[in-house]
């Protein structure tokens, strides 16, 4: 007699990503599922493209003259904020699993998040 | 003192996801923010382009060191591994069938299996073309 | 032939308690409940499982099934009992006059008492009043209300008994004679009403017995009694700390779970769905409380409640005796086939679950004797094991 | 006078064969007063047909886990005042990833038979559970004492776990806990029913279940604590029969 409205389902993966009015941890959570789509993304795209390196100088110069096209640099900016998020995201992660800052995870998560918006910067004002 | 109507799933407890599989990927994850870091700095340094991108002869000259292919090799498997593994979870949260979940398993694993090679095939012939 | 259909209107303690003690007697067993289990009185007691000291000196009967009860239950649902004892403790020289007749009723109703000195009552509860001037250690105990009806509950459907919440009752069905053969009853959850028929119908709704008996055309003689309750965030004692003289307001202070509850007040009430918490009981019992742990004074009350006692006949608050009565309609009223429980305390559940099992097992003729004494309830979750 | 709060109470009402749909009820209340008490008073004099669970009024039974306000809440304990304010809304939805039985009332029967399933210990002594190293305050014949366990079975941090919500196998974070609680060492039956897709491995550090959680659980840090126990189990028993 109980409606299954409510109830668990697989079809409810968007509440991964439903950190509004949530807690630090459900930021984190979203961000680090989104980055590594996004990385898993990009290494198998990044695979492919170094092929061109095995068909000679030719290929693979020419595909070099993209990479000065801003959206393909906004791009790889985006990869690189991606790693930056996940790779510290991570950190926290494995620290807080060991029992290492568990109840300071909020700060941990704030100052890597701190952290990686100004190496992003770094990286902004480096690529354009 | 729980009775068998108690228990919580009636199949009892699905091995999708254990503490190898686990500590795998938390092994990887340190190892490649270091490697990544030196990815980083090899190829947004170290390359004749404006951007520090390496060109073709740069990429042949960066690998004549033995070293380079070795760790690009071992970056590559480091980071196909975490990510393959980090996917499968994800989707072990869409909550699969045991043999979609079967068979999610399997082509992860022949995914990783053959991007390693080819990675490895592509970092050796790029060495060799330097000699 | 078929198991007798007796159903009970009622998910509070003596409810489930007669559910478990009929299903064991072969019983087939409904009960019917308007909310969840504990949704009325059961849910916001106290806690205390009761020495039967408190009620020594002026109703030698409850205080006899308190301490009865204590001990069995003790032994059958360990699981949600803090089994830690209890203190009454003498502040004011007042309370000295008490404690002459306090031992003698005592050991009246053979309720286990050791006096200590001062020193001793500070050393095992360290927060109590320092001015303590005597104080006598008793069995008394907490025990979380939900838990143990859930005890009861689940191992009576253990046994096959179902239970049927949010159902609400709305009239009885009458056989051709005037006598009950039934009941109509709201399935809340889908806004329907269904007919239920039985052979026994027990109505054990305390407080809100009088609203039931009122749909047979009788009244019962139950005189909702609210009392407030107040529980502070820390947890100061190990053993429930009683005032050691007539009972009184605010003269108990129990702990439960990381918390300490200061109890109660005692006046009269109409209407019992809903009870408001008024200020000046909040601060008495601050007041009282803090007179017998003066940490309660800065602690943060945690939950404020009301609870209706259904308190039986005449009299008024606490004059009114606090044992229990099972009426069978047949013999007040010449209506057969209802039966109706009321007044007594939440730890003598059991003995009130006997007494009820017994008149209906009498009129369905079962000589099967009452076995609950000795039968260990199941874990608590065990009513929420077959899903049903 | 005490102050009077002029609020509309917005509850979400489902009955078996109809699409859920909200009620509103403009009510006065205490701002002092709990969640608990208008939704009690809004079945008293406004509405007989509102289910809900409630019980003990003073967070000892777990039975009044709601939404309010899109957050979980113990409402026998959370003050008007600290949700809300004068002449707003206050929305109370039923707990997330429970079954629902009618408007606020859930279902509490999967989740009280994963409790029981990792055997979560009801009462403990009372110098036991202490999620930091155990306060110095406790000595020995303290342990004599027992209480009842803090996790109440609320259900709040289920309803609070992004994970719960996709999958009903999963345990959840209150069985985790308790599992924590009884610990490997103590009950190694408990290592196969954690060790895998529905135990430990599940959880993704969000720590939402310690936010939400009204009775000192802090059911995330005992997760992480229970990943190195399993860790430790498993590495033991591998050297163990190597």
């Amino acid at each position: 007699m109980n409606n299954t409205r409510n109830q668990p389902s697989a079809r409810k993966f968007w509440s991964w990503f439903m950190p509004v009015g949530r807690q630090a941890g459900s930021w984190a959570f979203a961000l680090n599922r989104i980055t590594a789509i996004g990385l898993t993304f990009y290494l198998f795209l990044h695979l492919g493209v170094l092929s061109l390196l095995a068909q000679g100088p030719g290929a693979y110069d020419d595909f070099l003259v993209l990479t000065e096209n801003p959206f393909i640099k906004l791009g790889e900016l985006a990869v690189v904020a991606a790693a930056i998020l996940h790779g510290l995201n991570g950190i926290r992660i494995i620290l807080t699993s060991f029992g290492v800052g568990v109840t300071r995870q909020k700060q941990l998560f704030y100052g890597f998040m701190l952290i990686s918006v100004l190496v992003i910067l770094i990286f902004t004002a480096r690529m354009y | 003192m729980s009775q068998s109507t108690l228990s919580s799933s009636a199949s009892g407890p699905r091995p999708g996801e254990n503490t190898w599989i686990w500590l795998i990927k938390i092994a990887t994850g340190p190892l490649l923010v270091i490697v990544l870091l030196l990815h980083f700095i090899a190829n947004h340094y170290f390359g004749s382009m404006s951007s520090g991108l390496m060109t073709y002869e740069d990429v042949i000259k960066y690998f004549q060191n033995p070293i380079i292919p070795a760790i690009e090799i071992l970056f590559l498997i480091t980071v196909v591994t975490h990510s393959l593994i980090g996917l499968r979870g994800i989707i072990l949260d869409m909550n699969p069938s045991r043999n979609t979940l079967k068979i999610v398993t399997w082509l992860l694993t022949i995914l990783g299996v053959s991007s390693v090679v080819y990675g490895i095939w592509l970092a050796l012939t790029i060495a060799s073309k330097g000699s | 032939m078929s198991k007798p259909h007796v159903i009970i209107i009622g998910a509070g303690f003596t409810g489930v308690a007669t559910a478990h003690d009929l299903a064991l007697r072969g019983c087939d067993v409904t009960v019917v409940e308007r909310g969840d289990l504990c949704h009325g009185t059961s849910g916001r007691t106290h806690g205390l499982l009761h020495s039967g000291g408190r009620y020594a000196v002026k109703d030698k009967e409850s205080a006899v099934e308190c301490i009865d009860e204590n001990m069995i239950l003790r032994r059958i649902v360990p699981q949600v009992i803090e089994p830690n004892g209890g203190l009454f403790i003498a502040i004011e020289e007042g309370d000295l006059d008490y404690a002459e007749q306090f031992i003698e009723s005592c050991e009246e109703c053979h309720i286990p008492l050791e006096e200590l000195k001062p020193q001793e009552a500070l050393k095992l509860e360290p927060n109590i009043n320092p001015k303590v001037l005597t104080a006598f250690l008793i069995p008394d105990g907490t025990f979380d209300p939900l838990r143990l009806a859930l005890a009861f509950a689940g191992t009576a459907k253990h046994n096959g008994a179902r239970f049927q919440t949010y159902h609400e009752v709305q009239g009885f069905l009458m056989d051709g004679q005037g006598n009950v053969s039934g009941i109509k009853v709201l399935k809340r959850a889908a806004n329907k009403t269904e007919e239920l028929r039985a052979d026994v119908v027990v109505n054990a709704t305390g407080a809100w017995a009088g609203e039931i008996t009122n749909m047979a055309g009788l009244d019962a003689p139950v005189k909702p009694t609210p009392g407030i309750m107040v529980a502070y965030d820390q947890r100061f004692v190990q053993r429930a700390i009683n005032r050691l003289n007539t009972p009184a307001d605010g003269d108990i202070v129990l702990p439960q779970r990381r918390m300490v509850v200061v109890g109660t007040t005692s006046f009269d009430a109409e209407n019992v769905d809903y009870i408001p918490v008024t200020d000046d009981q909040i601060k008495l019992m601050l007041e009282r409380g803090s007179e017998l742990i003066p940490g309660i004074r800065n602690a943060k009350p945690r939950g404020i409640y009301m609870a209706a006692r259904p308190l039986i006949g005449g009299g008024s608050g606490r004059s009114i005796a606090r044992t229990f009565k099972c009426y069978d309609h047949k013999e007040t009223h010449n209506i057969d086939g209802l039966v109706t429980i009321t007044g007594g305390k939440a730890t003598t559940l059991r003995a009130m679950a006997e007494k009820t099992a017994d008149v209906v097992c009498a009129k369905l003729g079962i000589t099967a004797a009452c076995v609950t004494k000795e039968t260990p309830l199941l874990s608590y979750r065990q009513y929420y094991a077959s899903p049903n | 006078m005490t102050e009077q709060w002029n609020i509309t109470l917005r509850i979400y009402r489902q009955k078996e064969n109809e699409a859920p749909h909200f009620d509103n009820f403009k009510m006065e209340v205490n701002p002092d007063e709990y969640v608990l008490d208008a939704v009690e008073r809004a079945w008293a004099f406004h509405d007989r047909t509102i289910c809900f669970r409630h019980a003990c009024h003073h967070s000892t039974c777990g039975a009044c886990g709601m939404r309010v306000n899109g957050v979980e809440k113990l409402t026998c304990i959370t003050l008007i005042r600290d949700v809300t304010k004068n002449g707003a809304t206050l929305k109370v939805e039923p707990l997330r990833n429970f079954p629902v039985v009618s408007d606020l009332a859930v279902d509490m029967g999967p989740f009280y038979r994963k409790m029981e399933a990792v055997g979560a210990r009801p009462v403990l002594p009372v110098t036991e559970a202490e999620i930091e190293n155990p306060p110095a305050k406790w000595d020995t014949d303290d342990a004599q004492y027992i209480r009842l366990s803090d996790c109440i079975e609320c259900g709040l941090c289920i309803s609070a776990c992004p994970v719960m919500a996709t999958t009903p196998e999963y345990l959840g974070p209150a069985p985790l806990a308790a599992a924590q609680d009884n610990g490997i060492k103590r009950k190694p039956e408990l290592l196969s029913i954690v060790d895998c897709e529905d135990g430990v491995w599940r959880c993704h550090s969000v720590f939402e279940c310690t936010a939400v959680c009204p009775s000192f659980v802090d059911p995330a840090r005992r997760i992480m604590d229970l990943r190195k126990q399993v860790v430790g189990a498993r590495v033991r028993k591998l050297f163990g029969k190597a």
